[in-house]
């Protein structure tokens, strides 16, 4: 019995429960903004957990696994971030109940620059 | 001199990517790749880091990232049990924060960490302020939300990027 | 159902509602994403020409035998002529584009009704 | 209502010339004629361990090489007809900066990714991919940095110097074949000697025309997105 | 006992397949566009588990290639797109 | 093998779904996200039936590349489509 298969299995599994439960964020939150969050996280971590198990699966693989982790680990926040950026800037607004804006205040003054 | 050593620098770590990646063990290929990395890294020695050179800042590096995986896994399981309950718990908004960082790469690696741990999603960066798009307010106050969101990564990356 | 007709039945699909695309809307920025649509249907069905059930990728690394290659391995022939397919296809969509691009510059109007002057 | 018609039965009619296409093909169990003989005998005359790259750059060499005149035809068709003319920016709108944190991590980016393009074209024989994914992904690290600065311009000069020198150099390769292997061996790889199989000297030229390929495709496909990115003086 | 592995590994695709149907639903129904392009970004990310999980089915490692790939023209598809919304292509 | 049936129909469904979407919608934008996911869809097709390289060619060229293009070009011939998502 290769103990490690199982491990690895078990690390792609909880994964991919991640993965779903960010999905499921995103079909669920009620705004842009909260979609992101449960977007952005849960999926990073998902897919992390998800290669990482395979890696231990397949342990020869696994400097192809690290660098494809680093990548996403990398521009997955940065993305979501651009992304973010962009829908407040077109004026998406935030979702009912939303406590403070304080970055409206600022585009509101803003000078268009290049 | 100081891009000379940049330019050596970037050469040396996509090689190293190259290695990780193919795990070859064949010279010709790694001199081959060698090659191509200079080349590249000789393009791009407008747009280069400055290299990390005192082991001080390696081993923060090293705890740097093992804090972050276990925020990361906190910041999941809050997730979690945010959109599996039927009644989403949130209390949204956006606030601002201060930041001590000066360097580009250490506000961008905080502005990254940031997105990535417990209810907290960076929208935008002006200079030293950061607009935060935060799940569950409780102060909207700058002060104190940068103690509660920025003040335990800063103490790592003010010595990384210091 | 096997797994050609599957991919044959997507295809088909694919063609059928890019040209109707094609030929019902009149903007034409759409016109080209539906010539776009159209060409994926297409090259999906010549790759699933070359798809043979239970055999491996055709790059002969250490997971298949070299000596008994032929009979483990799908047919290359199709993949390397749809990779072919897909680079001409972006190069002319990308011609195609900057036609619109001159035409709207001339008219400003993406609709094609509204190029109607060759009509003898 | 008939401009509805028309369409709606050429649609159907398409539909019933798929379906009997569909109906009639049957699939396959085993490689035949032309498939067979490179499958066979690919590995050991051409040594590259990707068949697809064997077929693309040696047994069906000209077709590739019509591919990349294809391309560069589009290209300069593309320059001609969005060719800059020196006019002010006419809807007198400016574009929005990107962030510090997208500018950044563009420059961490941009060199991997670059590599990783690099990678592509140069392991082409014995990993999936070759000089068009290759070019590609060069492309789009050219496109990152467009994306990050939009007032990043790129050297057209050098651009056009390695397209053309990469082009030229493709066919003095094919032509190397006819002089050195006699006739009809247009864009053999054999001119240089196969190494070891599963190395990456083992495919003759494969490697180099791969390198040239990508390339002239990077530095088209970017001068493509340059011309439509187009002017903002 | 012997495929125990197998058996979770089919189960993880079940679950990935389940996070791109809901990511395509999203796609579908999303009001605005950026709400499209959320759904974009999330069902890119699960592709690229559910590649590897092909690679490991089919035991070859070359698949991982087009994972790394698609890692890279998705994220500057994403960017571009964030980039297009808000004014600065 | 039920399950690799199962995704071949699930990314099937999906294809067909989105190219509908890409032509039904009424923005553009929203079209061309459409046609990039069919690609991507399309380039994990590729991938399950056993052609990485034509699965790498589609996701670097059919789904990144094409769709910069279209970005390019409807920036180009934007002020006509005004918002109305």
């Amino acid at each position: 019995m290769e103990w490690y298969r199982i491990l690895g299995s078990i690390i792609t599994l909880i994964g991919s429960i991640f993965l779903f439960l960010g999905a499921l964020g995103v079909f669920r939150m009620p705004d842009l903004y909260n979609r992101m969050q449960a977007g952005t996280k849960a999926t990073t971590l998902g897919t992390i957990l998800t290669l990482l198990g395979i890696g231990i699966c397949h342990y020869e693989w696994i400097g192809q696994i690290l660098v494809i982790i680093m990548f996403i680990a990398l521009t997955n926040p940065i993305s979501s971030h651009a992304l973010a950026r962009a829908a407040h800037f077109k004026g998406i607004p935030l979702t009912k109940g939303s406590v403070a804006d304080k970055l409206k205040e600022k585009e509101s003054t803003e000078v268009e620059v290049d | 001199m100081d891009r000379i050593i940049k330019v050596i620098f970037s050469t040396g770590i996509l090689t190293l990517f190259y290695f990780i990646w193919t795990g070859t063990t064949d010279l010709y290929n790694i001199l081959i790749i060698a090659f191509i990395a200079l080349v590249i890294s000789i393009i791009y020695n407008r747009s280069l880091f400055k290299p990390m050179l005192s082991p001080k800042k390696w081993i923060y590096s090293i705890w740097y990232v093992i804090f972050l995986f276990i925020e990361i896994i906190k910041a999941n399981f809050d997730v979690a049990r945010r959109v599996v309950s039927p009644k989403i718990p949130i209390n949204p908004g956006i606030v601002t924060v201060k930041t001590k960082l000066k360097s580009a790469m250490g506000r961008m690696i905080l502005a990254n960490s940031i997105t990535l741990t417990p209810g907290t999603l960076t929208v935008d960066i002006d200079e030293d302020i950061l607009y935060i798009h935060w799940i569950d307010v409780t102060n909207i106050d700058e002060k104190t939300a940068t103690e509660k969101i920025v003040a335990n990564f800063e103490k790592y990356l003010e010595v990384i990027f210091g | 159902m096997n797994i050609t007709t599957i991919v044959h039945i997507t295809g088909f699909a694919l063609i059928l509602i890019g040209f109707w695309g094609m030929l019902t809307q009149k903007n034409m920025i759409k016109i080209i994403l539906g010539l776009a649509i159209v060409e994926t249907g297409v090259q999906l069905v010549m790759v699933a020409f070359g798809f043979i059930d239970g055999r491996t990728a055709p790059i002969l690394d250490s997971a298949v035998e070299l000596s008994k290659a032929s009979s483990l391995i799908v047919d290359p022939v199709p993949q390397a002529l749809v990779l072919t397919a897909i680079v001409i296809g972006v190069a002319v969509n990308a011609l195609m584009l900057t036609f619109v691009i001159r035409l709207y510059q001339q008219k400003k109007s993406l609709s094609i009704n509204d190029y109607k002057d060759l009509k003898w | 209502m008939i401009k509805r018609l028309i369409p709606l039965l050429l649609v159907i009619s398409l539909f019933f010339i798929l379906l009997k296409v569909a109906t009639n093909v049957a699939p396959n169990y085993d490689l035949t004629g032309v498939a067979k003989t490179y499958a066979e005998q690919g590995a050991s005359d051409l040594g590259a361990m990707n068949l697809v790259t064997a077929i693309v750059v040696t047994y069906r060499g000209l077709d590739t090489l019509g591919e990349v005149t294809v391309l560069f035809m589009a290209g300069t068709g593309i320059a001609l007809l969005l060719r800059r003319k020196k006019k002010k920016n006419d809807s007198g709108i400016k574009n929005r900066a990107a962030s510090e944190i997208l500018k950044t991590g563009s420059k961490l980016l941009v060199p991997i990714i670059t590599m990783f393009g690099a990678y592509i074209f140069i392991n082409g024989h014995l990993s999936p991919g070759g000089g068009f994914q290759g070019g590609a992904a060069i492309a789009s690290a050219v496109m990152l940095m467009f994306l990050a600065d939009s007032s990043f311009k790129i050297n057209h000069k050098v651009f056009v110097l390695i397209e053309s020198f990469s082009g030229i150099f493709y066919v003095l390769i094919g032509v190397l074949g006819l002089v050195i292997l006699g006739a009809d061996n247009f864009l053999d790889n054999r001119i240089l000697p196969l190494g070891t199989f599963g190395t990456i000297l083992s495919a003759g030229t494969i490697p180099l025309i791969y390198t040239l390929v990508g390339l002239k495709v990077g530095t088209e496909l970017a001068s493509i997105l340059d011309n439509m990115k187009g002017e903002l003086e | 006992m012997a495929n125990l592995p197998e058996i979770l590994l089919q189960i993880s695709t079940y679950f990935v397949s389940a996070g791109i149907i809901l990511a395509t639903l999203r796609l579908i129904i999303g009001p605005s566009m950026a709400d499209r392009v959320v759904a974009l970004d999330t069902f890119t990310v699960i592709s690229i588990s559910l590649i590897t999980l092909i690679a490991c089915m089919s035991e070859r490692v070359i698949f991982l290639d087009v994972g790394m790939v698609y890692a890279i023209l998705s994220f500057i598809g994403v960017v571009a797109v964030a980039r297009y919304l808000e004014g600065g292509l | 093998m039920e399950l690799q049936q199962g995704i071949f129909i699930l990314m099937g469904l999906a294809m067909i779904i989105a190219a509908v979407l890409a032509m039904h919608v009424k923005d553009l934008i929203s079209s061309i996200i459409a046609v990039g996911v069919v690609s991507l869809f399309a380039s994990i097709l590729y991938l399950l039936m056993q052609a990485p390289d034509v699965a790498m060619t589609e996701a670097a060229i059919g789904a990144g590349l094409s769709t910069l293009i279209f970005l390019y070009a409807l920036h180009k011939t934007k002020d006509v489509e005004e918002e109305n998502d």
